[in-house]
């Protein structure tokens, strides 16, 4: 099959993630679509490398998901500090600061 | 090298204006005299430049030149022609006057804190504008030249926001509110204008790889730098922007009465005095010596607008109920008459706009103050407030009129000399500029002696009847300004003879000469 | 000798400048040292006068060079004097006349705590005066002209604490100022076509030929014209008259030394000086001409209806300047008798003022001529003296003002031609009217019975005669209205006295002298007769009639002021208002309204940032499309 | 892609019989790098200071170490710069995944600095009042708690203080120095989060204001990580495009100068698309990390909730570094792409700079005003980076460093300035400051001047360099822009000294609070700087050309 296609996937899904940014309010949500975003980039790496046929996209792939760790590690920390402040989670309940 | 006289002339007040600074709360008596011992001992060094000068010598004297910026292509560069060093000793010989005018407009009267220290301020920033100003005139560096020309706009901001009138008939709030709103339109007007001058400089850079004047002028003069007529022109419009808001050219004006207006009437004379005329000045050692071609190419529009300014300023002081707003109006119109003398290019009409912008200095300084004194006695600016004063302070009333006398440039005074010289100069060239430049002496005559009839003569009004006549550091501050007035309008060959060369100077930079008198050119 | 030209200016200028630094204590001497200064340099005068005489007629130019006043470039402006007969005759009327109204003064002014002052300022105009005569180019000539103006603001408007007076000043200078902008004008134009506005090189001195004859038509004719503009300003000629009647607001000796003896006659010198300039644009010398019969006739109008003894006076004053300026306007024909009406008119006119001056002094300083009657008896002397002013003025036969005024009519017939007859009739006329309003003055004044009554506060006032200090100056004066003419007219003298520096031509005269004289006397018979029917035989009325229409224009001054009023004074105030207006709005408004948007933009802009992360992230999302989107398009096209 | 070539992957695996082992052990330069390793270091050593010191003298530690470290972190980079590393000795450090050359010690050296003064606001404890005996610092006792709690009034009590900022801090700063030198598109991926992850985490820590505080940190988090997401793509595409991740690589293929053209890569390789899309994203990912319009929007808002030093360090430092990696981005990866991305990045320098500039005027907020200020000043400094010059690289440091210090300098006074509810930003609240303390104002006053570009000030060399370079690099119409917007701007720093100046103080007007020597010494350096940046730039600005060069 056509690696080509893995590509197609990889865009479709990071769109996908980037829309969900955009439109859920849930923080963790949100948080879960730039992840998906991020997936679709370590797909793009895989399936490039494999088209390409060096090993490096590979590599980055885990260095990826690495960093993805600490960001969940980081992001859920600040998310569930103002969620126990606020009970919510909700991104459009943090809008104090404006204008 | 020689003793480096002309960055010492600068350096002194800067110096005594940190010094100035320093004084601590509780004396701010010394902190007065300190800085008056500063502009007299800065007096003495611009008496030796001009001493030292030699009207016959170089172009540029007592030049003195350091590396600074290269990166920047900037030089540290002073050197003073003729038109500069008249101008430095002005600068000079008005700031004691001014600082003595001012010795009790800064005695702190609001509650601060103990370590608030107005008096202090307002001399140390009055030597700080001086130094700038100074340095900006001998500056032959157009880099050197820009920074002093704008930082000059910050201490200017700060003392005409800082210190107003010590009463003001609205009360204190709106008169805090209407300086601020002046100081910040001061320096918006001269920052935007500044800015635009900034992109000029820049494009100069690129254009020319250098911000040295002389070496662009020479460079410029023997071919080996040519720069597209359009390029010239941009160029040109760019400096001329920033000297024309400073001047103020109509219709760049309309800071200047604020600015007069709310400040304090020794601020104001610093303003329209000395600070405008690092603009005028800029006009013609930068936009002339720079882009000449441009120059000739713009003059017929900014001959109108200077016959604008003439006529207009005129008749706004006449419509004018508050006494600094009318001086300012005057020197709209004054200004004009200079701006005139510069761009007709015809050596009567820039010795004339030079020779002007000394006296101008001298004679609103002198009109300036008096009636500062006068205002600072009934605590309004409203000329419907006053009336009859000379039948109660005949002195200050006598000094009043020979200051409008100058202001209206009656023969006999200084600025008589030099408005017919700009006259003559403009109407060789432009006989009809001339013709209606010359209505602006009736408009002027008009709103100098309605001015001095409605607060001097008249009925005694019951708030004037107590007033007291001129104290002695008043009449010291006014006679020698008045002196010099009618030295200099009986005999003003002293300056003419170090400005001349200067001029002739600019006069072959722009290839321009004098137009020959109709007879002749008919034999 | 000819150094001491110089000191004729120092002493007077010298004497003010003491007088207004001297402070207080000068306050009880003041007069003295004012009137001293005024006499030392008539002595001077005297001097000069006799060293010139004894030279020949040629060699009678002195010229005096002090300093290099302005020079820049070719423009080259000398402080010097130059001293010839025409400078002579003025400066000796000058001083003169001036040191005798400093004596009069001394008692005018008694009561005057600010005495000192105006023995300054009188000083002062002296000073400026014998500078305007003694110039030897046309920009010092300027300073002496625009000196006297101040001088004469100054005394105008000396009783500063009365607002007319004040006005008077005022407008006095600015109607001058509007002279003054013609004078500089017309040195501009001379500097441009000669290269040169020196006397000297310009209008030529003995010798040598001047090169004023060398420019075009054109260009003459504009310097003469704003020479012209310079003139009526100064000497209150239609249209610039306005100012003179006002001006007697001043004190009377004010009115006497200035505004009818000296500083009023400066036009009339003005183009007298500048005679090879006009004698080179014959239309600007019959515009000269025109303004001169226009101004004769209005002043004597407006003379005719003034119950204010003053205000009669200074009508007189206008018409017979209007005399001068016309012969002055014919030429060669003209000159010297312009001069010398002058002259004559200075002794008896200021005679007059200074008479009026002593009645007023002994009415409580009352004007209105109704309010006089029958005061010979009063003031014997003053009357005699008036009197003989009178006798002059009218050009009673023998008195100076016969030969002068005589001599302009003839003049003014043999310029010949249509304009000639014109000139000609409207002068007889002139001296026809004058006769009149004269009468009528002397009449109301001296004769009939007293008509005063206890003013406001209830003092009756009680006629009495004047100080010696006042009389004696009116009675020399008195001498020179009545000897002067004869003395100037026997054997010429006069004639030959001016001729070299200003030239002379008999015209082609249509009439002979005898028929024009003869004339004159029948019109003057005419005028003086009307005069005693209306107000010898009838008694005055306190209150003034109504009067006929023509009558109300002249007390109006024909109206001309209220045009002014209305034309330039309301005009000027809308205008100033309106530029005012535009000023704050426009001008302003565009630089404010600049600001005011970009303000509002950012208000608009700053309500992007709502504080919804969502949104931030679309903006995000959104750029980062269109960077794509116009990197690839960028490639595309 | 043909089969055959992928087959020949396994193929040749298969045919290999020798063992992996080949591959021959990375070379690191450890000397070269010690710069960013000694921080790392210190970093690690705060995190067991955290586990092993006891709590009373855990601050001092915390601040000793990060101190130290920065300090001999740049002590090295002295050294590096003197050893001819930045000149003729540049060169790619670490397999090619560093570059060691001008600009990379250059900005790290500044990093450094702005990194010591940004240690000190952090240890500042004078300014709040002190709880129950203990001097506080602006960081919560206990980020964890809730606001108002119980449990974070017990941690007060207990005089607990957040110290993991330090090490927070040294990590954030590590991952800055790697980034602007990080020579391929991998290590700037890692170098961005690893800076990125501890500011986030120092923006939720305030000790008042704590909602404020977390709702910045959730901003800025999740813009940040979806901003780091399309870079993240964008590297992926340019990796499909080019085959590598290495700067000088994907530079050949860019150029067309690529050596051996493996056949297998030639079905992707030059396709321009992914070239163009990954060149935008990433760059959109650097533009937001400096703020540009129209990624701006989190730069308001996180700076006005963040902690005030945070703030300062944050302005000065994340600056510093993005610029860094977008000017080798741009020069050392893309040149051969000048034509294509020039154009666009003109539209977002001129949105940047007016949009900054005119948002500016109406805000209200001394911090928030801060914000769009560094808004505004980002567009003038991407007007010399457009210039794709040497000079533009060297005006551009010589403004990152004067910019830097003026902000940190800018922020400390802010702390100063308090009232009960903690700082004071309002703007209503400044009004008459210089009467109640002119001394603060002025300096206040003089970082305001800085910022607008008055002459003197090292604000207008720097604005002045930026500007040059760009009109000799023929965006002369930039130059006009910037001219302009910095006229706007004027006119709001003008506004702050106005109701410093000349406005009555409010009698329930904030104090100024006076500050320990650490924040002293911070505003003092900035000041200094300021002004010696101003009138005698020379020295720096011989620094800066020379570091102006980078190496491929």
């Amino acid at each position: 099959m056509n690696p080509v296609n893995y590509l197609y996937l990889a865009a479709l899904l990071f769109t996908i993630g980037a829309t969900g940014v955009l439109i859920r309010r849930n923080a963790i949500v949100v948080f879960m679509c730039i992840e998906l975003m991020l997936n679709a980039c370590n797909l793009t790496f895989v399936a490039f490398s494999r088209m390409h046929g060096n090993l490096d996209g590979q590599i980055i792939a885990f260095f990826t998901m690495v960093v993805a760790a600490a960001e969940v590690v980081v992001g859920l920390a600040i998310i569930v500090s103002l969620f126990r402040s606020r009970h919510s989670a909700s991104v459009d309940d943090a809008s104090l600061m404006k204008l | 090298m020689s003793f480096p006289l002309l960055t010492a002339t600068a350096a002194l007040p800067a110096l005594g204006a940190i010094a100035t600074a320093a004084v601590p709360a509780a004396q701010r008596v010394a902190a007065k005299w300190l800085a008056l011992l500063v502009s007299l001992g800065t007096l003495v060094l611009a008496a030796v430049t001009l001493v030292r000068f030699d009207p016959g010598g170089d172009r540029y004297q007592l030049t003195e030149s350091h590396a600074w910026i290269p990166d920047f292509g900037v030089s540290y560069q002073l050197g003073v022609d003729g038109i500069g060093v008249a101008l430095v000793a002005l600068t000079a010989l008005l700031m004691p006057f001014v600082i003595l005018a001012g010795w009790h407009d800064a005695d702190p009267h609001e509650t601060g804190s103990r370590r608030w220290r107005p008096t202090q301020g307002f001399f140390a920033l009055i030597l700080a504008v001086e130094a700038m100003v100074i340095i900006s005139f001998e500056a032959t560096d157009v880099f050197l030249f820009y920074i002093f020309f704008e930082a000059m706009l910050i201490p200017m901001y700060f003392l005409i926001g800082g210190f107003g009138d010590r009463a003001h008939e609205h009360g204190d709030a709106v008169a805090a509110t209407q300086r601020s709103y002046a100081a910040v339109k001061f320096l918006l007007y001269n920052l935007v204008g500044g800015l635009i001058m900034l992109a000029a400089v820049i494009g100069l850079y690129v254009v020319a790889g250098s911000f040295s004047l002389q070496e662009i002028v020479q460079a410029r003069a023997n071919g080996s730098l040519h720069m597209a007529t359009s390029t010239e022109r941009w160029l040109f419009l760019g400096f001329f922007f920033a000297f024309a808001v400073k001047a103020p050219l109509w219709p760049l004006h309309t800071w200047l009465p604020n600015a007069m207006g709310e400040a304090t009437a020794p601020v104001a004379v610093l303003i329209t005095a000395v600070v405008d005329k690092v603009g005028t000045f800029a006009m013609l050692r930068f936009c002339l010596q720079l882009f000449p071609e441009a120059s000739k190419w713009a003059t017929p529009v900014i001959l109108v607008l200077a016959l604008i300014s003439i006529i207009y300023g005129a008749l706004l002081a006449v419509g004018q109920r508050d006494i600094k707003r009318l001086v300012a109006y005057a020197s709209i119109s004054h200004f004009g008459f200079i701006i005139l003398g510069i761009f007709a290019m015809t050596s009567q009409g820039q010795s004339g706009a030079t020779l002007y912008m000394v006296n101008h200095g001298i004679s609103t300084a002198a009109l300036m103050l008096v009636a500062g004194f006068l205002i600072s006695r009934r605590g309004s600016r409203l000329i419907a407030d006053y009336g009859g004063v000379q039948k109660v302070a005949p002195v200050l009333a006598g000094t009043f009129l020979i200051g409008g006398l100058a202001t209206l440039s009656l023969p006999g005074l200084a600025p008589f000399v030099s408005e017919f010289l700009v006259l003559v100069g403009a109407f060789e060239r432009y006989p009809a500029v001339g013709v209606v430049a010359t209505f602006g002496i009736v408009l002027a005559a008009l709103y100098t002696l309605v001015l001095y009839q409605r607060t001097m003569t008249g009925p005694v009004k019951a708030e004037v009847a107590e007033m007291p006549d001129l104290r002695v550091r008043e009449l010291l501050v006014v006679a020698p300004l008045i002196a010099l007035l009618i030295f200099l309008g009986v005999y003003p060959k002293p300056v003419t003879d170090i400005v001349n060369p200067a001029v002739k100077q600019t006069m072959s930079d722009v290839h321009k000469t004098d137009p020959q008198p109709a007879v002749e050119a008919a034999k | 000798m000819e150094n001491l030209i110089a000191l004729l200016v120092a002493a007077p200028l010298l004497g003010a400048v003491v007088l207004l630094c001297g402070g207080r204590r000068l306050d009880a001497v003041g007069q003295w040292i004012g009137t001293a200064f005024a006499a030392t340099s008539f002595v001077i005068a005297a001097v000069l006068f006799a060293d010139m005489l004894g030279k020949g007629p040629e060699d009678r130019t002195f010229t005096q060079h002090l300093y290099s006043w302005i020079a820049v470039g070719d423009f080259r402006a000398d402080v010097g004097f130059q001293l010839d007969q025409l400078s002579m005759t003025f400066v000796l009327l000058i001083t003169g006349v001036g040191s005798l109204i400093h004596l009069y003064s001394v008692g005018y002014m008694e009561h005057d705590e600010r005495r000192r002052r105006f023995f300054g300022y009188l000083n002062l105009f002296l000073a400026a005066m014998l500078l305007l005569v003694l110039a030897d180019n046309y920009l010092l000539l300027y300073v002496g002209w625009e000196g006297v103006g101040l001088a004469s603001y100054l005394l105008i408007g000396f009783w500063q604490h009365k607002p007319s007076a004040a006005t008077a000043a005022k407008k006095a200078f600015l109607v001058n100022r509007v002279g003054d902008m013609g004078l500089s004008i017309a040195i501009m134009l001379m500097f441009t076509t000669f290269g040169t506005f020196a006397f000297g090189p310009l209008l030529g001195s003995e010798g040598h030929q001047g090169v004023a004859g060398d420019a075009t038509q054109g260009k003459l004719t504009a310097i003469a014209l704003m020479l012209l503009l310079a003139a009526c300003g100064k000497s209150a000629q239609v249209p610039l008259q306005s100012w003179l009647g006002d001006a007697m607001e001043g004190p009377t000796p004010v009115s006497a030394l200035i505004h009818a003896a000296t500083m009023v006659t400066a036009g009339v010198y003005l183009i007298v000086r500048s005679a090879a300039v006009f004698n080179a644009a014959p239309d600007a010398q019959l515009v000269v001409t025109v303004v001169g019969g226009v101004t004769l006739l209005f002043g004597a109008i407006v003379g005719c209806a003034k119950d204010d003894i003053k205000k009669a006076l200074a009508g007189s004053t206008m018409s017979q300047i209007g005399y001068m300026v016309l012969a002055a306007g014919l030429g060669p024909i003209g000159y010297v008798w312009a001069i010398m009406h002058l002259v004559t008119h200075g002794f008896f006119k200021a005679g007059l003022f200074l008479g009026a001056g002593s009645v007023m002094h002994g009415m409580n300083d009352e004007v209105d001529m109704r309010k006089f009657g029958g005061l010979r008896k009063y003031m014997p002397i003053t009357f005699v003296t008036f009197g003989l002013g009178y006798l002059a003025i009218i050009g009673f036969p023998g008195l100076s003002g016969f030969f002068s005024k005589d001599k302009i009519i003839e003049a003014a017939f043999a310029k010949g031609g249509t304009e000639g007859w014109i000139l000609g009739s409207v002068a007889l006329l002139g001296a026809a009217i004058t006769a009149y309003y004269m009468t009528r003055v002397m009449i109301m004044t001296f004769f009939g019975e007293k008509r005063w009554q206890p003013d406001a506060d209830g003092h009756e006032p009680h006629p009495h005669e004047s100080p010696r200090s006042m009389t004696i100056p009116m009675i020399v004066l008195a001498f020179g209205s009545v000897f002067a003419g004869a003395y100037f007219s026997i054997g010429d003298r006069f004639l030959h006295w001016l001729e070299p520096v200003t030239g002379h031509s008999e015209g082609d005269s249509p009439v002979s002298a005898l028929t024009v004289t003869l004339a004159t006397m029948v019109l003057l018979v005419v005028g003086a007769g009307i005069a005693y029917l209306q107000y010898g035989r009838s008694s005055v009325p306190v209150v003034a009639p109504r009067g006929s229409l023509l009558t109300r224009a002249a007390r109006r001054d024909l109206y001309q002021d209220d045009f002014n009023h209305v034309v330039l004074v309301r005009g000027g105030e809308h205008l100033t208002r309106s530029l005012v207006y535009v000023d704050h709005t426009l001008v302003d408004g565009v630089v404010n309204g600049t600001a005011a948007s970009v303000g509002g933009l950012s208000g608009r802009l700053r309500k992007l940032q709502n504080g919804y992360v969502r949104s931030y992230a679309v903006s995000m999302f959104g750029g980062a499309a269109i960077i794509v989107a116009a990197t690839l398009l960028m490639r595309a096209v | 892609m043909s089969a055959s070539a992928v087959h020949s992957l396994w193929t040749t695996a298969a045919t290999a019989a020798e063992p992996i082992s080949k591959i021959n052990a990375p070379k690191i330069e450890y000397g070269q790098l010690s710069p960013t390793l000694i921080v790392i270091g210190a970093a690690v050593i705060g995190v067991l200071v955290e586990a092993f010191v006891p709590r009373k003298s855990r601050y001092y530690a915390q601040v000793f170490v990060a101190v130290v470290a920065l300090a001999a972190a740049f002590a090295a980079v002295v050294a590096l710069a003197a050893g001819g590393y930045g000149t003729t000795k540049a060169h790619i450090a670490a397999m090619g995944a560093i570059a060691v050359d001008g600009p990379s010690l250059f900005l790290q050296g500044t990093i450094l600095l702005a990194g010591i003064l940004g240690v000190f606001t952090f240890a500042e404890r004078r300014l709040d009042p002190e709880a129950h005996g203990n001097r506080v610092d602006s960081f919560a006792a206990q980020a964890a708690s809730v606001p108002g709690s119980d449990s974070e009034k017990a941690a007060v009590k207990a005089g607990f203080t957040t110290t993991e900022v330090f090490p927070l801090l040294l990590f954030a700063i590590s991952g800055m120095l790697v980034f602007p030198s990080a020579n391929d598109l991998l290590t700037l991926f890692i170098a961005l989060e690893v800076f990125s992850l501890p500011l986030y985490l120092l923006c939720a820590v305030a000790r008042r204001k704590r909602l404020m505080s977390q709702e910045a940190a959730v901003k800025y988090f999740l813009l940040g990580a979806f901003a780091s997401a399309f870079t993240l793509f964008g590297i992926a595409l340019l990796y499909g495009y080019a085959g590598s991740v290495s700067y000088a690589t994907i530079a050949h293929v860019v150029d067309g100068t690529v050596t051996n053209v493996d056949p297998a890569l030639a079905g992707t390789m030059g396709n321009d698309v992914l070239l163009l899309i990954g060149m935008a994203l990433i760059v959109m990912g650097l533009l937001f990390k400096v703020g540009a319009v129209p990624f701006h929007m989190w730069t308001p808002d996180v700076y006005q909730g963040a902690p005030t030093p945070v703030t300062g360090f944050m302005a000065a430092a994340t600056k510093v570094a993005a610029f860094g990696a977008l000017l080798r981005l741009l020069y050392v990866v893309l040149p051969g792409l000048r034509w294509d991305w020039r154009p666009v990045m003109w539209a977002v320098a001129i949105v940047t700079m007016l949009g900054g500039a005119i948002v500016a005027i109406t805000q209200t907020d001394i911090k928030r005003l801060l914000a769009y200020s560094s808004i505004a000043h980002a567009g003038f400094i991407l007007a010399g980076v457009i210039a794709t010059s040497p000079d533009g690289v060297s005006s551009v440091l010589f403004y990152l460093a004067a910019y830097s210090f003026v902000t940190i300098g800018a922020f400390a006074v802010v702390t100063l300035v308090r009232d009960a509810g903690g700082e004071a930003t309002h703007l209503s609240k400044w009004a008459g400051l210089g009467r109640r303390s002119p001394l603060v104002a002025a300096v206040f006053a003089v970082f305001l001047l800085s910022f607008a570009g008055i002459p003197l000030t090292s604000g207008f060399a720097g604005k002045f360099a930026v500007f040059k370079a760009a009109a000799e690099g023929g965006a002369g119409v930039l130059v006009v822009v910037g001219v302009l917007s910095s006229a706007i701007a004027a006119f709001f720093y003008i506004r702050v000294i106005v109701l410093m100046f000349f406005s009555e103080p409010k009698p329930e007007g904030p104090t100024v609070a006076v500050p320990s020597p650490l924040t002293t010494t911070a505003i003092a350096v900035g000041v200094a700087v300021t002004l010696v940046l101003g009138v005698a730039p020379q020295y720096f600005l011989n620094l800066a050309s020379q570091a102006g060069v980078f190496v491929r």
